[in-house]
């Protein structure tokens, strides 16, 4: 998926008429001090690191300034400054407002009606993980009229707008829902959509777009999730890779057989460190990639558990077989494979003429592999 | 008709002369069933395994009875391809297809039922029945012709699930991956009336993952209206919290969707749940026993 | 239930604070309609001639069990109007409004199907049942308790011919006004089995006008499936050649269309077809002599 | 209906991504001349009057030009030009093209289907009507999913396209649905569609824009169809009003009794002369209007039928009591009234006071008019 940052999502909100305060992207202190100075964005102005994160006004990524030199400190104190893991390059400097009340908006997707919906709360500026259900009102959109009339004026009863409050978030609302259909959006979200001198304002965006619409949206290729460089190129060769802080690497294919794996693993007392899963390809240049890859992640020990599909076992023998040619003396691995399904024979054929031993069993295969584990960790602990 | 397919079902293939389709055409095949016709616009009159090729579904319906769909259409083309299915008048479509965007299985699934056109998937392995048809894409080697029911979310867990069942000498009536997309055609809900129906099932495995409510839906299913014995089992009880989907998300979900929820439900449900794969054919032996069948 | 409405008739007036729609709340309160609901947004709590007015028709419909909505809202804001009423489960909503674009109304028309809430309309006079209900704006006078249905594409066209018929002692069972647009929610064709079904009906009279095949394929249906005497009035058989689509329009009619061709395709079916509105209660008078009623 | 000129209906293929020829409109020979002289059209070019009349080729008011002069020439020779009751008031110049093949293609309202339709023929260029049916292809296009490929796909099969020229068509026809949907047309047409150097190109325009719509496509306000100036007024005033070419001037309410009453007319030898609908009004003044408005088409009587419904019978007599006043004297006309329905007595007695009698039966009311016809006729003959 794409998260957008604020400042990214807010420049779709203004593309499809929702309103935001008047603010400007910039990655240098010193252009925040220009922006304010030459008023491009008015003061006094809120400075906002963008970063994808949430919980930034508490950790010190949201500052005020009242002049142009506070802009400027403070765009400084931000800039370049770690968040959660990421850098912050960027920040978002706009209009400071006072705030009258503040609500929640959001259209996403139910999986069980299978259509968006539209989530109002008259609690908003807090995650809406908290607020209570019976505070949250929640409406499914039909995609033959779209969101009509009827629907968008309940929410306004749910967030106790009315008059020109209400006729605001009528517009607001449509905007939201084409920008949510136009745009291929996951989520689009609100929070706090504030109530500033009898108008709305988003405050917030938060904007996420699905990775598989891709194709439609060329412009998004950009902005791709930040992810650590090995799944970066995991990504590129189309391998799904996750880092976790164990130190068992794991392949295996498919989603539910990986999440499978890492179950019997934890029941071994297994703790996983990478896992990466080769989806379905039958071929062999890919799998060997993908070992590659593993072996710079440097696991103690890496488990193999392959259920031939789409990805036939004998691709997968021959990949590895090649792999473990390619990968360098110091980066080798204790390796347990085990192997089913299309061309299982063919598969534990290959590997064998290769010197490695397959097993089929995949409750003695993790036990396995949690033994190798720890007679690497032993060993690891003698020459350490 | 036991489950969705049977001897009489004839599979038309769309994108056929790609190469999964055609792989897969020859493992239909081999498991017995009946493909009929393929569909690659601009390939009309060549074949492809012996099986003619057509420039339309609606021609390839003609002329040849299709009544099942599996759909290999790139992500791109596949909710058009989906559509061309409906508008030939094919009652079920499985699509194979992955990454299809969730805002055209929205699309596609509300023209389906407008239509209907039952989808399986996307992203899925597709329906299996031993002894009579294939629908899909699941390996033919992990089958062994029984009476217990499969569905599942999953792709090559349930290969692995279904294989665990044949090989302790148990078989399947009929197999059912749904796929694991955020939007499916069939859910495990809509799924279990027909084992529920179907007179070859004696007992059914659910295999689900964790991530939102179907199988909390399916436990209330299944505490309404399934009357068969039920074994489950839930992928992701160790893994550590996921990265998709943000606050609304969570909002949908009510608080479930954790595989914690998810087995509890089934409990209460009545089902019996495995804590890892190779629990499920002995919780399955077990129940079957219980419920005074071999 | 005899045709659309009857005496367990609930009606909601979408628009029921306008000018027209408190003016025909009163008629169809003289009908001896129970009208139990008005919807005008923010005006919830108010009353209309007696009749509460609700915020929204599922508060409406929650409250009072309204059952058909007839609908006076605005053009531009028409489609939304029925979209909400298909929502809270209205099984029949007429439209009276005027105007309406065919695009917002092929959205309409499909929405209702998915839904279940048949259209009448737009841009119609409504449902009357004379001794039973009302739900529209036929002139109150012009009924007369009997035994002979309307269906008609007319406005005013349909008072006259009705009227006709109530003064020669005759009377009707139901009469509904389709409207003439280009895109109705029920067409001739879909109201003739309603009134075959009908044991209130023992003859329908056809109301057409020139334009478009409504009544050329209401001339199938009545060879094929209607069983009951037909009379039938074309309008506009001297009318010049009208000034509405082009090309595309009469490639669709296929040559179809004319005064000419919908007589010559009714009387095909059966029916008696008066050249002059006052020649219809005559016939009607003859065909029910000829089919043994009085 | 807005009918849009080719040139206008050209702009919004532009804007949908529908190719036509380079070209632009003008106003001013002088103009022509400059724009083919500076190659802002490129020579040969072909000039063709903007009217919304058909057969523009057979009447002369498509011409071509090699040279800057002759592009003058022409323009000159047809602005200002009738075309069948039409001035020609703008030209579009276009580049002259070697159409190959000559296709169709529309989108229109199926109203049986309640559904689009998309028409497709491989004999373009000539008007559909005189195409046989069985060379014509329809496809309903179903709202949900929209125009899909294999509906494109059936289309170039129909049209003979094939490779690079079905890839044409393919965008060409998604453009064209887009249009036909978010323009509210009631009709999309490009006849011919051309095969020019092996690609498409629709070398005309033909686009209908609904009436109904027009208050989401304000746009379109000014280019409201040609009408005579009393069908103008009577547009403004929403009445709806129709000149034929008898003398029986015909006020009614609603198209299908107005329709029943020239059937009734005709059938006593009546010939209408101008007809106009009332509509459903109880606004006494919008009646008053008509019949001024009637009364300046100078008919030689005037038949009032009112079936009161909406449109009450006493309205109907106060505002035609009121137009009497306000009738000069050289303007009155003999008139028959006839009203029936909602408050029927009150009208009746109303134009009783006035000095008009009504009647109640429609087969004698028509016969009266017709007589009162003749009357005036001979009264006419005899004044001459």
């Amino acid at each position: 998926m794409v998260k957008l940052t604020e400042g990214r999502g807010k420049e779709l909100f203004r593309k499809y008429g929702v309103p935001v305060p008047p603010g400007r992207l910039t990655r240098s202190a010193g252009e925040a001090e220009r922006l304010t100075r030459e008023q491009e964005v008015p003061l006094p102005c809120v400075i906002k690191a963008q970063v994808l994160a949430g919980g930034r006004g508490k950790g010190g990524a949201v500052r005020f300034a009242a002049t142009p030199e506070e802009a400027k400190e403070a765009a400084a104190a931000i800039l370049g400054q770690q968040f959660q893991g990421e850098t912050v390059r960027e920040v978002l400097l706009e209009r400071r407002v006072a705030i009258e009340r503040e609500l929640y908006v959001s259209f996403a997707l139910d999986r069980s009606l299978r259509l968006p919906i539209l989530i109002a709360s008259r609690q908003g500026g807090v995650e809406i993980e908290s607020v209570a259900d019976a505070a949250i009102d929640r409406q499914a959109v039909e995609p033959l009229p779209g969101l009509v009339a009827y629907e968008r004026r309940r929410a306004a009863g749910t967030l106790g707008l009315a008059g020109p409050l209400a006729a605001d978030l009528d517009r607001l609302l449509q905007g939201l829902y084409r920008l949510f259909q136009e745009e291929d959006a996951e989520l689009v979200e609100i929070n706090p959509l504030a109530v500033v001198d009898g108008h709305l304002l988003a405050l917030d965006a938060k904007v996420i777009i699905e990775d598989d619409a891709a194709f439609r949206h060329p412009e998004y290729a950009e902005l791709r999730d930040d992810r650590t460089p090995l799944e970066e190129i995991a990504r590129e060769k189309e391998i799904a890779f996750v880092q976790l802080d164990g130190n068992i690497g794991v392949i295996a294919n498919g989603a539910g057989l990986t999440m499978a794996t890492l179950d019997v693993l934890s029941r071994f007392g297994g703790r996983p460190g990478v896992f990466l899963d080769l989806g379905g390809t039958d071929d062999p240049n890919k799998v060997t990639e993908a070992f590659l890859l593993m072996s710079r992640a440097r696991p103690s020990v890496v488990f193999l558990n392959i259920f031939g599909g789409v990805t036939r076992c004998d691709t997968v023998a021959r990949g590895l077989v090649e792999a473990l040619k390619r990968v360098p003396e110091r980066e080798r691995f204790p390796l347990v494979a085990r192997i089913r399904g299309n061309n299982e024979a063919e598969g534990r054929a290959i590997l064998q003429s290769a010197g490695v031993t397959s097993l089929s069993d995949l409750h003695d295969s993790a036990q396995a592999v949690v033994e190798a584990e720890k007679t690497a960790a032993a060993a690891g602990a003698r020459t350490a | 008709m036991t489950v969705l397919v049977d001897r009489d079902t004839r599979v038309l293939v769309q994108g056929i002369t790609g190469h999964q389709g055609t792989v897969h055409t020859v493992q239909m095949q081999k498991f017995g069933t009946r493909v009929v016709a393929g569909v690659t616009p601009g390939k009309g009159g060549t074949a492809v395994e012996g099986v003619p090729v057509f420039d339309s579904v609606a021609e390839a319906v003609g002329k040849t009875g299709a009544n099942v769909s599996v759909i290999f259409v790139p992500a791109p083309f596949a909710k058009d391809a989906f559509v061309e299915a409906c508008d030939a008048g094919i009652p079920l479509a499985v699509i194979v297809t992955e990454h299809i965007p969730f805002h055209d299985m929205l699309t596609m699934f509300h023209y389906g039922r407008l239509r209907g056109t039952r989808i399986i998937g996307p992203n899925c392995p597709g329906v299996a029945a031993p002894g009579k048809a294939k629908a899909g894409i699941i390996p033919n080697v992990v089958f062994r012709p029984g009476r217990v029911g499969v569905i599942s979310r999953s792709g090559t867990l349930t290969y692995e699930i279904v294989s665990g069942i044949s090989e302790v000498g148990l078989g399947e009536s009929t197999c059912i991956g749904l796929g694991g997309d955020p939007v499916v055609g069939t859910s495990f809900t809509e799924a279990l009336p027909m084992f529920e129906a179907d007179p070859e099932t004696d007992l059914l495995v659910l295999v689900g993952e964790i991530g939102g409510t179907a199988e909390e839906e399916a436990a209330e299913e299944i505490h309404r209206h399934f009357t068969k014995p039920v074994v489950a089992y839930i992928a992701g009880g160790s893994a550590p919290p996921g990265k998709r989907m943000g606050h609304a998300g969570a909002i949908i979900a009510q608080g479930r969707g954790t595989a914690a929820s998810k087995v509890a439900a089934l409990e209460a449900a009545g089902a019996a749940v495995a804590r890892f794969p190779y629990e499920v054919p002995t919780l399955v032996a077990e129940r079957l026993r219980g419920a005074g069948r071999p």
